[in-house]
């Protein structure tokens, strides 16, 4: 960290405007060599978008990229991986039907072929960083830790010297994100630079060497991670306080809302996806599922939801035996749900908003009227979410695929929240949104509980899942491994409890 | 001023389409030596005395129903990403079956006309609700087997045919059913034109436009206004979303197909009823994969359908008089077939420029700013996102047949 | 693919019986595979009578059936395998017999085939400016080249054949003005034709193969031999090849190709031009069938190509089996109204096999159903002498149907396949 | 309306005399240039022109077929008289067309004016009686005593070839071998433009043994003619002299000859009544063997050798000793 070297990345001015938008205004960002640089932002502030900049992907209207002090024009990410640029991107950018060789070698066949030589390379990669691929693996086959894996392999591949990882840490456990800044500290020793974009600001603190931070689409300023606490950073991103997901006082009471009796879900092998799994849910609890992602959580909600078909067991909700209900009936009556993938499960993107706001209530008021759609009463409500859960977008008639992800959320937990709900079915209910955003959601969920909502909650971010939860259940391979008291667990703990390496127990359940 | 300037914008991808196809076509027939504004004037030429003029809207709107209904069915099917393209074997099989069981019954005149109708849209139901059934059931490809269920409708309808069916004599050139008796003929339209003071054409305009107009409000109300359709257009634009919000999407494949069936079962009725009485081997076939074509020119959207079904009718029937006036009627095949791409691309184009304009007007920071004109360029999607997804559900086993 | 490793995983507890039959991998089980197809539909030919089931003369005809339409679905992979969907291949076909048709009568065969390649090209580039270029939907551009590639052939057609002094019309070209080769394998099936003489004895098994081998070796033509080659060919080049990952990359996730440098926009242009080309070259094989154009010679071929592809769950292999089976009762319908009787004979043992498969796994239902169809195959087979034209006219259709029914098996089309992609918006 | 656009189409053989009739042509799909019986109306036509003056105005169906009876009203609203509907496929319509226009004659190829309109003339063709001839002469000429025929598609016009063309060879050869098949059903018009698919039907009957192939099949008959070709074996051409129009020396060599269907001279006379004034509507006019609307070809001169046989037949055939059935028996 000479001063006289110039920085291994510098961005002068960089504007960059899209249709109705100005995602980037005059940015400024110098990043060393051998350094791991983060940015912090709200969601929309323009991060990814300054990232795809500085890859290639588009070019900015204004402004310059320098590398090590030379201008530098990509027109595609061609010419940016050839100067030494890689970037993960914050949606994984693999093909699943392709073998992980394939996805690694993708674009870089000139390197190695794509046969042996590319298979001898890429284990030699894995070998060295501790990454732990298989060429010939389906990437479908592979866990989001994996895939976050191959995705650094394909940047290695190439021989990137400077790395771009946007968000790595969201869908993470703590030991995979330990893991993780364990292959960041090697790529540093090896002088790699590092950029990398996150909202989890402890972590940034604890793995960054400089800070960026970004707002409304131009810097704020740069902090030093070493003396600005999480506190000041979430000021400079967005003026307000760090929320925490703390909840104390217990509400719980004593009628069940929901009950799991050996729910088992059959899975793609002999191992069942949910193995005889059993809880209950009482009014104004929140119990959390904590779990590695892919070990049963996801379709564990699935039958909850009626979306997938039980191997056995039953599903109560209060007193009724749901276990043969539609989904529809279910949700009719009372069960919200906010899924996993909001693209995927939770909006429908090309339609408006306030269509979205009917989806997954429309038989219910003010939704519906007899067999038909009260088109108008439904876009009143759309403003009124939009307002009461601070959407920010033009008109309930937007188009959901214009909101920010944040936004999106905001909008499928107040649409879940008005249909007044008995259970809810948060799962990552924060994931990729900003701390604005989150703090609100949080407040959302304590008042609710407190009202007497009972809530399952899944979550990979364990501050929130041990902040919020008033139980915790942890499951490993389909079953519930260990039921947990959330007030007498550390993250660490809980990691531990996920990953295997501490034998479940029931210890100090409440 | 904005209405102003949403109504352009809402207008722009038509005149470009228009304009689009025009020149191309005009450049074809330039390059062959046609003068593109004598064929125009041609094609346009609906004759001299008002008999004639009459004769020829009688003629576009006897073609242009057929196709509405066609279109409308491959729509329903489209708007929840279902690319049904065994139409044609539908409503092949729904009129050989109709005209079979109209022939034999007797029944008094309305009672006749409605069984009949009743017949073709339950026998083509059940042709579509076979590539429903076996997409949830074995995940087959609707693509697939409605293909091979449109050859073996080809086949069955000819057995029926020529078998027990038959009512033609023995020796006739052209193998038809029995006539269905005249109780059962859906009386024409012509009064009309006494009423509005024209001349009566010596054709008949089809009574079954009423039954097509009234389809059409239907489906339009269906798909805008009901649950139902808002469930049906939901699983086009997302199944997986769709899915979770309640809607059963095995039961919703069964059930669209069905729908969009019993509207093909329509397809052939007017033919039928209005004119000829019977199905026999020169019964118009082909209106199935033109019902795509019209689906597609108009965006999924019963009123555009219906635009599409009056435009193709009115270039069929100008193939006559430009053959008559020496000019290739091959042309009017071309004009259709890039009409239908014009329309596609201009949609894409017109979707740039409101970007485009859009990007120039508004500058300021993120869409915090709620003042609702910022987002207006995205409100109209192009060609319907419903499209890219059925063509995306072409042949893909969804989750839904994996379950049995 | 799941049934690999569950194979695999048991592996030890697995007799040697079974180990000869589903070891060794896949083309162990294929060969296994095809013995079996071969002997069953050997005993029904010698419990029905029917040679024509495997005779040289009707493999010969399957062969001539399944080229145009394994062409056709070759074409779909490329396009398909790179993420667009190409509804437009009849169209593409269509371009191809008329370019055969054009060039033929003037340059003989090999113009011919330039000719078709050519044309079918000229309509996979149009497609590819709809789709890539303007983002247009894949449907709606595939049904417009069809109705489009309609009118262009018989515009062309009258203006160039009406009135030409070289013959040809309206609808059909001027003969070709020279023939491509053929190809028989020396002794074995020209010449002394031994196969031949085998195959004449009617032996079970043995005279069936010789006619299935007959069938394949004795004046094959040159684009016989040149499809079936491409089906490895196909497969080597997106498989084993940097440009096949490539274009299997775009049609997989196009966004992550993109992002690494592959040149998607390119990439989608060249697939959907070889779709094209593939296509047309089908055009071209038929028309060396005819020795000329003849409009509406494709007679929906393309559909049933893009059928075959998706049958053969977008692989080369498959596609050629889904051509071959319907190639096959293509043919046995065109030759024979009583064997088609004999398929039900069949179908009856095939399903009867399924009943007892699905029982032992315990699944009754299945079992049943199988069982009940299977039943009423075989009084099909035994009441029905022969059957009328129209029900025979669709056995291949019917036969595809069938088996994909019953196959269930889980397809998979490439991830991105025809969705449109446009890069950014800028 | 004849401005002279356009070198193609209609206006060759305007340049005939205003007084003549003005004649309208409307075919049948395929159109002009199908070297078969659209060709040979339009031939009649000419001749008819030739001799009369006059002027044509021909015009096609669109490609589903689903405007014919809008050709016969637009040539009908343009003044053209008569008009002549090629092909039985207008049966369907040209009865309410031509009550509206009864000032106009029509005349119908292949199907029936009676009990259609008074001012409708058929021109029908005994069929039965040149494909019985074709019959007799593919069982003389027959080495191996086994022949075969291919329909295109089975409708009863098709089938009145079969039956004709079977009663012929078994009236020479009562043990002869006949394979039969049709390219597709009735309903399904491919069958007359598949010609991998005749080729496909024809080798079948060459592999099995015949040696003579009888092609009524229409587009797809050259894809006979290749299997013979291909397989040393003969083929037997239908409605026009095919040895003339098939454009192929290779494909002559095996035409053995050509069951023909006079469409020409049907039109031709039919015009001339016209001329005449002396068309008599809602009949028929049958060319049979007696006004030689049918007949063989001996193009080639492959059947010289039996034209007596032939002929004494043909006599028969006129003078009653043998009735030609319409409809085939199994
Ligand atoms: N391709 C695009 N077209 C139009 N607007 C875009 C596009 N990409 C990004 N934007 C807009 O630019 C702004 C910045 O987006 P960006 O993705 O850079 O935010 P971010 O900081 O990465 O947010 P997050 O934390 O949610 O990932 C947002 O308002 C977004 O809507
Ligand atoms: N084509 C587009 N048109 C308009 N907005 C777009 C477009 N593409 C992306 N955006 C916006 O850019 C933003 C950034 O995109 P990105 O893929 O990074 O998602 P995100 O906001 O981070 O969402 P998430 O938090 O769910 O990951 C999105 O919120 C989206 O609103
Ligand atoms: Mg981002
Ligand atoms: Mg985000």
């Amino acid at each position: 960290m000479t001063e006289s070297a110039p920085p291994a990345v510098e961005l002068r001015g960089i504007t960059k405007r899209f249709p109705g938008v100005v995602a980037n205004k005059d940015i400024e960002l110098r990043v060393a060599r051998g350094e791991v640089h983060a940015i912090v932002g709200e969601n929309g502030a323009g991060k990814s978008t300054l990232m795809k900049t500085l890859y290639g992907m588009h070019r900015p209207d204004e402004g310059q990229i320098l590398l090590d002090g030379r201008e530098v024009v990509f027109k595609s990410p061609g010419d940016a991986i050839a100067a030494g640029v890689g970037m993960v991107h914050q949606h994984f950018m693999l093909a699943d039907n392709l073998t992980v060789l394939e996805n690694v070698v993708l674009g870089a066949e000139k390197a190695h072929g794509i046969g042996a030589a590319a298979r001898r390379r890429i284990t030699e990669i894995s070998e060295s960083y501790a990454l732990g691929l298989e060429p010939d693996d389906l990437v479908e086959d592979l866990g989001v830790g994996d895939r976050q894996r191959v995705e650094i392999a394909k940047v290695l591949y190439r021989g990137a010297t400077t790395l771009i990882l946007d968000e790595p840490t969201a869908v993470l456990v703590p030991q995979e994100v330990d893991e993780l800044f364990g292959n960041l500290a090697e790529l540093k020793r090896e002088g790699l630079t590092v950029i990398f974009i996150s909202h989890k600001l402890d972590e940034v603190r604890k793995v960054a060497d400089s800070i960026t931070v970004i707002r409304r689409g131009t810097t704020v300023g740069t902090a030093d991670p070493r003396t600005t606490t999480a506190k000041q950073l979430a000021e400079m991103m967005v003026g307000a306080e760090l929320p925490t997901p703390e909840t104390r006082t217990s509400t719980v009471r004593d009628t069940p809302v929901l009950e799991l009796r050996g729910v088992t879900v059959a899975g793609q092998g002999a191992r069942p996806a949910v193995d005889d799994v059993t809880l209950t849910v009482r009014e104004g609890e929140v119990v959390g599922i904590a779990g590695v992602e892919g070990n049963g959580q996801a379709e564990l909600v699935d039958a909850i939801m009626g979306l997938r078909p039980l191997a056995a067991g039953t599903v109560v909700l209060g007193t009724d035996d749901i276990t043969a209900w539609t989904t529809r009936t279910r949700r009719e009556r009372g069960i919200g749900f906010i899924p996993e993938d909001r693209h995927r499960q939770g909006m429908l993107l090309d339609a408006p908003l306030w269509e979205n706001r009917v989806l997954g209530h429309q038989t219910e008021a003010p939704n519906a009227r007899g067999l038909f759609i009260d088109r108008k009463a439904a876009r009143a409500d759309t403003e009124r979410i939009m307002r009461e859960y601070d959407v920010r977008a033009p008109g309930p008639d937007t188009l959901a695929v214009a909101l920010s992800g944040g936004n999106q959320q905001k909008l499928i937990v107040g649409r879940e929240m008005s249909a007044k709900p008995r259970l809810l079915i948060a799962a990552h209910p924060t994931r990729g949104v900003d701390v604005g955003a989150q703090s609100v959601i949080w407040e959302l969920l304590k008042d609710a509980r407190a009202e007497g909502l009972g809530i399952v909650l899944i979550s990979a971010d364990l501050d929130e899942l041990i902040g919020l939860s008033d139980t915790l259940q942890v499951m490993l391979r389909g079953a519930v491994v260990a039921t947990l008291d959330p007030g007498a667990v550390t993250p660490e703990q809980l990691g531990g409890y996920m990953t295997g390496a501490v034998a479940g127990t029931t210890a100090g359940a409440a | 001023m904005s209405v102003l300037r949403r109504t352009g914008q809402a207008l722009l991808a038509p005149l470009l389409a228009v304009v689009i196809a025009l020149v191309i076509s005009g450049a074809v027939m330039a390059a062959i030596g046609v003068d593109p504004l004598r064929a125009l004037s041609v094609m346009t030429d609906f004759g001299e005395t008002p008999s004639q003029q009459v004769t020829a809207i009688v003629v576009v709107l006897n073609r242009a129903v057929p196709l509405f209904l066609a279109g409308l069915a491959v729509a329903v099917a489209f708007r929840m990403g279902l690319f049904n393209i065994g139409v044609e074997g539908q409503y092949r099989m729904a009129t050989v079956v109709a005209a079979g069981v109209g022939a034999s019954v007797s029944l008094p005149g309305p009672l006749h006309v409605l069984l009949i109708i009743v017949v073709a849209m339950g026998m083509a139901a059940i042709w579509a609700g076979i590539v429903g059934v076996l997409k949830v059931t074995r995940g087959v490809s609707e693509v697939i087997s409605s293909i091979m269920l449109n050859f073996i409708a080809l086949g069955l309808a000819s057995f029926l045919l020529t078998g027990p069916l038959r009512g033609s004599e023995p020796g006739a050139s052209i193998v038809t059913t029995k006539e269905i008796p005249e109780s059962g003929w859906f009386p024409s339209l012509n009064g009309v034109f006494g009423a509005l003071g024209l001349a009566d054409p010596p054709r008949q305009l089809y009574g079954f436009l009423l039954v097509a107009v009234v389809v059409g409000v239907v489906v339009a109300v269906l798909l805008k206004r009901t649950r139902f359709g808002f469930d049906l257009r939901a699983t086009g634009l997302s199944a997986s979303a769709a899915s979770a919000s309640g809607v059963d999407a095995k039961r919703m494949v069964i059930t669209t197909m069905l729908i969009s069936g019993a509207i093909a079962g329509l397809i052939g009725l007017p033919d039928l009823l209005g004119a000829d009485h019977n199905y026999g081997t020169q019964f118009t076939s082909g209106l199935g994969f033109l019902g795509i074509a019209i689906a597609l020119l108009g965006r999924n959207n019963p009123i555009g359908i219906a635009v599409a079904a009056v435009l193709f009718a009115f270039l069929d029937r100008a193939s006559v008089p430009l053959q008559i006036a020496n000019i290739p009627s091959s042309v009017v095949t071309i004009i259709q077939g890039t009409i239908v791409l014009a329309v596609v691309i201009a949609n894409e184009v017109a979707r740039r420029i409101a970007r485009r304009q859009a990007e120039s007007g508004t500058a300021v920071a993120p869409p915090a700013a709620g003042d609702g004109s910022s987002g207006e360029p995205d409100a109209g999607p192009p060609s319907g996102p419903a499209l890219s997804n059925a063509s995306g559900a072409t042949g893909r086993t969804d989750p839904m047949g994996s379950a049995s | 693919m799941s049934t690999a490793t569950t194979a695999g995983t048991t592996a030890p507890s697995r007799g040697p019986v079974t180990e000869l039959f589903l070891g060794g991998g896949r083309g162990r089980r294929l060969t296994w595979i095809l013995v079996g197809l071969l002997l069953l539909v050997s005993a029904v030919r010698v419990i029905s009578g029917q040679q024509a089931l495997t005779s040289s003369s009707t493999m010969a005809a399957t062969l001539l059936l399944a080229v145009p339409l394994l062409l056709a679905a070759l074409g779909g992979l490329f396009a398909e395998r790179a993420g667009v969907v190409n509804i437009g291949l009849d169209g593409m076909m269509i371009l191809g017999t008329w370019g055969a048709g054009f060039a033929g009568y003037q340059w003989g065969w090999q113009g011919a085939v330039l000719g078709g390649i050519l044309m079918g090209a000229l309509g996979g580039l149009l497609h590819a400016v709809a789709t890539v270029t303007f983002g247009v939907d894949h449907v709606i551009s595939g049904v417009a080249i069809n109705i489009l590639a309609a009118g262009v052939v018989r515009f062309l057609s009258e203006s160039i054949y009406v009135d030409n002094p070289a013959g040809g019309g309206v609808t059909q070209s001027p003969a070709m003005s020279s023939r491509p080769p053929t190809f028989s394998l020396p002794v074995l099936s020209s010449g002394p034709d031994l196969l031949g003489k085998l195959e004449n004895l009617h032996w079970f098994l043995l005279s069936d193969l010789a006619g299935v081998l007959r069938g394949f070796t004795n004046g094959v033509g040159v684009l016989t031999v040149v499809a079936v080659l491409m089906v490895p060919g196909a497969y080597l080049l997106l498989w084993r090849t940097a440009f096949g990952l490539r274009v299997r990359s775009c049609g997989e996730n196009p966004a992550a190709a993109d992002s690494l440098g592959v040149p998607v926009y390119r990439l989608k242009y060249i697939a959907v031009v070889i779709s094209g080309s593939l296509a047309g070259l089908g055009g071209v094989f038929l028309v060396f069938i005819a020795n000329i154009y003849r409009e509406g010679q494709t007679n929906g071929r393309g559909f049933i190509g893009l059928a075959a592809l998706i049958f053969g769950n977008w692989r080369p292999g498959g596609l050629a089996a889904g051509a071959g089976l319907f190639g096959f009762a293509d043919a046995l319908q065109l030759r024979s109204r009583t064997g088609v009787v004999a398929l039900l004979l069949l179908v009856a043992i095939l399903l009867l096999a399924v009943a007892v498969v699905q029982g032992a796994r315990g699944k009754i239902t299945q079992a049943v159903t199988a069982a009940a169809f299977a039943a009423a195959s075989l009084v099909g087979y035994i009441v029905i002498d022969e059957l009328p034209e129209g029900i025979v006219s669709f056995t291949p259709h019917l036969t595809t149907l069938l088996v994909l029914s019953l196959a269930s098996q889980r397809l998979r089309m490439p991830k991105a396949d025809g969705l449109v992609y446009r890069r950014g918006e800028h | 309306s004849d401005e002279d656009t356009s070198g193609s189409g209609g206006s060759a053989s305007s340049g005939g005399s205003e007084d003549g009739p003005k004649i309208g042509l409307a075919y049948d799909t395929g159109g002009r240039g199908d070297k078969s019986f659209n060709d040979s109306a339009y031939a009649g036509v000419e001749a008819a022109i030739e001799a009369n003056g006059g002027s044509v105005q021909e015009v096609s169906p669109n490609s589903d077929a689903s405007d014919r009876a809008d050709l016969l009203t637009q040539l009908a609203d343009q003044g053209f008289n008569p008009i002549i509907a090629v092909g039985f496929a207008y049966g369907d319509v040209i009865g309410d067309v031509a009550q509206q226009y009864p000032d106009v004659d029509f005349a119908i190829v292949d199907s029936t004016g009676v009990d259609v309109a008074d001012n409708v003339t058929g021109l029908q063709f005994a069929a039965n009686q040149g494909s019985f001839l074709g019959g007799v002469a593919a069982a003389t000429k027959s080495e191996t005593g086994h022949v075969g025929f291919v329909g295109g598609v089975e409708t009863p016009l098709i089938q009145a070839f079969e039956a004709g063309f079977v009663a012929g060879a078994q009236t020479v050869k009562p043990d002869i071998i006949i394979d039969r098949q049709y390219i597709s059903p009735a309903g399904d018009f491919s069958g007359f433009n598949d010609p991998a698919r005749g080729q496909i039907v024809a080798q079948g009957m060459f592999d099995a043994g015949a040696d003579i192939v009888y092609a009524a099949a229409g587009g797809s008959g050259i894809g006979v003619f290749q299997a013979a070709a291909a397989s040393g074996g003969r083929a037997i051409g239908v409605d026009s002299d095919q040895y003339e129009t098939v454009g192929d020396a290779s494909l002559q060599a095996v035409i053995m000859t050509s069951v023909l269907k006079r469409v020409d001279n049907a039109v031709e006379a039919y015009i001339g009544t016209f001329v005449d004034g002396s068309v008599e509507g809602g009949t028929d006019v049958v060319n049979d063997l007696s006004t030689e609307g049918v007949g063989l070809s001996y193009s080639g001169g492959f059947i010289d050798d039996i034209q007596s046989t032939i002929d004494d037949y043909t006599q028969q055939i006129v003078d009653g000793e043998i009735t030609v059935p319409e409809t085939p028996t199994d």
